[in-house]
This record gives structure tokens, C-alpha cells and sequence, in this order.
């Protein structure tokens, strides 16, 4: 449950567990704007290998966070998404705004 | 005939989305629908029950949402309902990405749609709002309800 | 002060027991009580809901139990209730091994009580039933509800 | 979900998996009696290894079980309750009229 933020390089890696609804929204939306802004990073990855729901709350903050890093520049990613989440998320349109990688590590390749 | 009936009525805090998800997922448990049915049917409760929260007590949390859900031999059927301001405009509000939140997709009503097979929405501006998300149980023609 | 707040209504048919437990189990999930609080507090639940259904509505699945929750700083506190028929003697109802039936063992009250901190009945022959239960909060000194 | 039936030798093996409630309990109740009279089996396991929920009701089909094989010289016992489930059964008294075994083989051993 709960998400867990870190630093690698000029990329944010923001790891989801559990469910990402309007609960978790709220508090992630806060945490990792005030990271991004505090760790000066360029980049945005979400890995959602840990996730096992997600609705248009948790996909909000997503969203919310590539404008944030694409307004300065930098990119945002996916990696790890069960497929009952990618599926969520191509209704979204989510997909064709940004890449989505089977793991942390080949997103790190291409955003870093 | 109506085989099963639910009430749930709970404050609106968001650690309480998550209460309306697994409680209509058990009742759901006696049906057999297929895992990826039931995923669906969780994430449109959600948006209807987060929509509630959000948009209809514009984020207070004493107010009342009201959930039930029923099971026919046809279809399971699920009500969401609050208290709060209303819709001004049901069909624009339906429509993807017209929200009034720029951290919000937009697409709460979208997912209902494309995710259940019937979504009927009641509401009066000052008074609440009520949406009804149905779907038809395997084998039960769930394609006829989309037409 | 009351942190949260839930009111379930469900039919007295038996796939309604475990829908009785996981929305209780949700609801609790918000409080740190550790795993085994979480398993005696469903046990305890299970029993008063299995309770309605056997004994208050005597296998008719046509009633309705009302289960509801809320969370305050101290304690959570659950109420179970039928409009079934009543117990005529309480006390007696709630010695172990005393009830009806030869299939059941009487320890449902036993349960609710080793695993619950209060254990209250109100109950009117002809009317119905209502159990509450209270748990309290960890680190709420349970140990002194228990005096 | 749900309990599966076999016989071996003159033993009735019941696995109950997930929750042993009130629901499953009215199901498996017949359908275990039904087996002792067509299987004509003497003893009876059961095989609690795959069960995370019991209550009173569940246990009320075990003590039942118990109390009909016993009147016919027959013996019950108990296999692979996980800690949780256990507890429950000490506080109800039931470990004290069955013996309870780690697994199902060491539990056919003693009654077979
Ligand atoms: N229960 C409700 N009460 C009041 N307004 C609502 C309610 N549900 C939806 N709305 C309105 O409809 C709009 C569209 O909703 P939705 O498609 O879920 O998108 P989002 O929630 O992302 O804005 C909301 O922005 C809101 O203005
Ligand atoms: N909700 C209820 N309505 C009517 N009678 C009840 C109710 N709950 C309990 N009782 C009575 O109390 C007795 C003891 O209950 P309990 O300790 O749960 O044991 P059991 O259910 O195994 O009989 C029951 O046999 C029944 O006669």
C-alpha cells in the first residue's frame, strides 16, 4: 500500500502499490510535487509494477505530474503496468502522451 | 426477481472510496463474472463514489453517499447518490474532459460509459445527484443493452 | 468525536455474512489494529450477522440485517440488528453451548465476547435483535475495558 | 473457494478452502453426510490447509461430523489449520476432542 518516492539522477521514480484512487491521490498529488520541486529533478517515472487498481483520480495525478515536468522540458513515463492498469489507462488516452515500459530499468535507459 | 440487495451508506472521506469498491465487489462474488468484468465494474464505482466526494460535496467530508446494489436474474445494478449541489448540465458533464478540475481527467463519466452497460443520471442543482450504472450478467446479452 | 461512519443494509440470505465481514474488514482497515485484531473482529462480526439470519429471521432470507460502523478515537464500535423474534432470555442465551440446535456449537456470544472488548443486547420478543460490539482502539487501553 | 470430497481407504478427506462460514457451512454439512453413508467410509479428516476464515458455523459442521463418526466407532481429525484458524478452534474446545495434525499425511498415518 502507499507509494514511495527517490531520486536517480535528474529523474523522480514514484513507485504506486496497492490502489491508486481519490485517497491515495490527494496525498501523492502533494508529495511529489513538493519533491519535484525540492530534488530538482527533470524527469518523472511512475512504476506501477506494485499496482492493483487504479481509476481517473490516480491517472489525474499522473497526468498532472507530466504536464508539470513536460512545462520544463523533461518527460514522463510508465513502467510495469499490470494489464487490467494499461487497459485503464489506454481508455485514458494516457498512452499516447507518454511511454510505457515493461520495467524501471528500460524506462531509466530511455529517459536517462 | 430480484436475487440479492444491498444499502450502503457511508461519509464522505475518501478512505471510504475504497469501502464502496470491495463491499460491491463481494456482493458482486456470487455472480459469475469474469475477473476483468469485476475490475471494470470496481474502477465505475469509484469514479461515481469519488465523483460524489469530489464534485458533489466539493471535497467536505460530513456529507452522506448512498450506495445499493441489487441482482436480478439479468443484471447487477448499482446506485450512487449524494446530497450535494447537483449537476447544472448533465450532457456536457458527460462529456470527456470538460471537468472543472485541470487535475482531473475529465473522464469519470467516460469510464462509467465504457465500462458498464447502462448509466442513467438524475440530478437537481442544489439538491444531489443519483446515478444508476447497470450491468448485465454473463450470458445475459450484454451486447443488446449497449445498442 | 466520530472519525468515520458506515450503515450497511443487506438481506438475510448467507453469501451476505462474508459481504458483512469485508466491508467491516475495509472500514477497520484505516485503524492500525494489527492482523489478529482485524480476524477476531470478523469472527465476532460473522457470528452476530450469522445470528439474524439463523436465529432472528430463522433461515428466511427475506429480512433484512443493519449492520453499522463507526470509528472514533477510543474505540470501534459495531451494531448488528434484526426485526426478527427476539431472544426471551439473554442471559441464558449467552451462556456457552446453550442454544438451539445440535448442528451449532453455542459459542457465538463466546466468540463476540473473547474477542470483542463490550458485548451489548438489546433485544424485544417479536421485535428483534441488536447486538453492539466494541473494540477498542490499540494503544486505548483494551485492557481496561475488559474489567 | 469452496470444499472438495474424496475418500481414501476407509477415511472421508474434506478440504475446506477460504472461508468456512454460515454460507458454506449449510452446503457442506449435506453434502459431507451424504458421503459418509454412499462412500461407507469409518473416519474423517479434515483438511483446513487452504483455509484463511472460520466461525462458529464452520465449526459447528466439524463438531457435527465428529459426533456422527464417533457414534460409529469412528475417529475424526483435524490437518494444516493455519495459526489464525487454530486459535479459534482452541477457544471453542474442539483441539480437545480431535487430535490435530501439521499435515495430511502424518494425519492418515495415525487414523488409517
Ligand atoms: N455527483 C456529482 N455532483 C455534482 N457534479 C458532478 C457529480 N458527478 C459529476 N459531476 C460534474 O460532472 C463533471 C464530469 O465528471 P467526470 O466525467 O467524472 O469528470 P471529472 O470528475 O474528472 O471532472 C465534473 O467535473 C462535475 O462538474
Ligand atoms: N439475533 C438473534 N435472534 C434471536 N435469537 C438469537 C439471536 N442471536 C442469538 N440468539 C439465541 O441465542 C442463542 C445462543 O446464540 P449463540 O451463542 O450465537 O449460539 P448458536 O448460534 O451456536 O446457537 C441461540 O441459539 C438463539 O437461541
Amino acid at each position: 500500500m502507499g507509494y514511495e518516492i527517490r531520486k536517480e539522477g535528474d529523474i523522480l521514480i514514484v513507485r504506486v502499490n496497492g490502489e491508486f484512487d481519490l485517497h491515495v491521490a490527494d496525498y501523492a498529488r502533494r508529495d511529489i510535487d513538493i519533491q519535484i520541486r525540492a530534488q530538482g529533478v527533470k524527469h518523472i517515472l511512475f512504476d506501477l509494477g506494485g499496482l492493483t487498481f487504479i481509476d481517473s483520480s490516480g491517472l489525474g495525478v499522473i497526468l498532472g505530474r507530466y504536464r508539470k515536468v513536460s512545462e520544463n522540458g523533461g518527460r514522463a513515463a510508465i513502467s510495469g503496468a499490470p494489464p487490467n492498469i494499461k487497459k485503464v489507462m489506454e481508455i485514458s488516452g494516457l498512452n499516447r502522451l507518454m511511454p510505457f515500459f515493461v520495467d524501471c530499468a528500460s524506462a531509466m535507459l530511455e529517459l536517462g | 426477481m430480484i436475487r440479492n440487495q444491498m444499502r450502503l451508506e457511508f461519509l464522505s472521506c475518501s478512505e471510504n472510496v475504497g469501502l464502496a469498491r470491495v463491499a460491491v465487489a463481494a456482493f458482486a462474488s456470487g455472480v459469475d463474472f469474469n475477473l476483468s468484468d469485476l475490475e471494470e465494474i470496481k474502477v465505475a464505482v469509484s469514479e461515481a463514489v469519488s465523483n460524489a466526494m469530489i464534485h458533489g460535496y466539493e471535497g467536505a467530508t460530513t456529507g452522506t453517499v448512498r450506495l445499493s446494489a441489487s441482482l436480478s436474474d439479468e443484471a447487477l445494478e448499482i446506485v450512487v447518490e449524494d446530497d450535494g449541489k447537483g449537476i447544472p448540465d448533465v450532457e456536457q458533464a458527460m462529456l470527456p474532459g470538460t471537468g472543472s478540475d485541470p487535475e482531473r481527467l475529465g473522464l469519470g463519466f467516460v469510464f462509467m460509459k465504457s465500462f458498464m452497460d447502462e448509466v442513467d443520471v438524475w440530478t437537481e442543482v442544489g439538491k444531489g445527484t443519483r446515478v444508476k450504472l447497470l450491468k448485465s450478467l454473463p450470458g445475459n446479452g450484454s451486447h443488446l443493452a449497449n445498442l
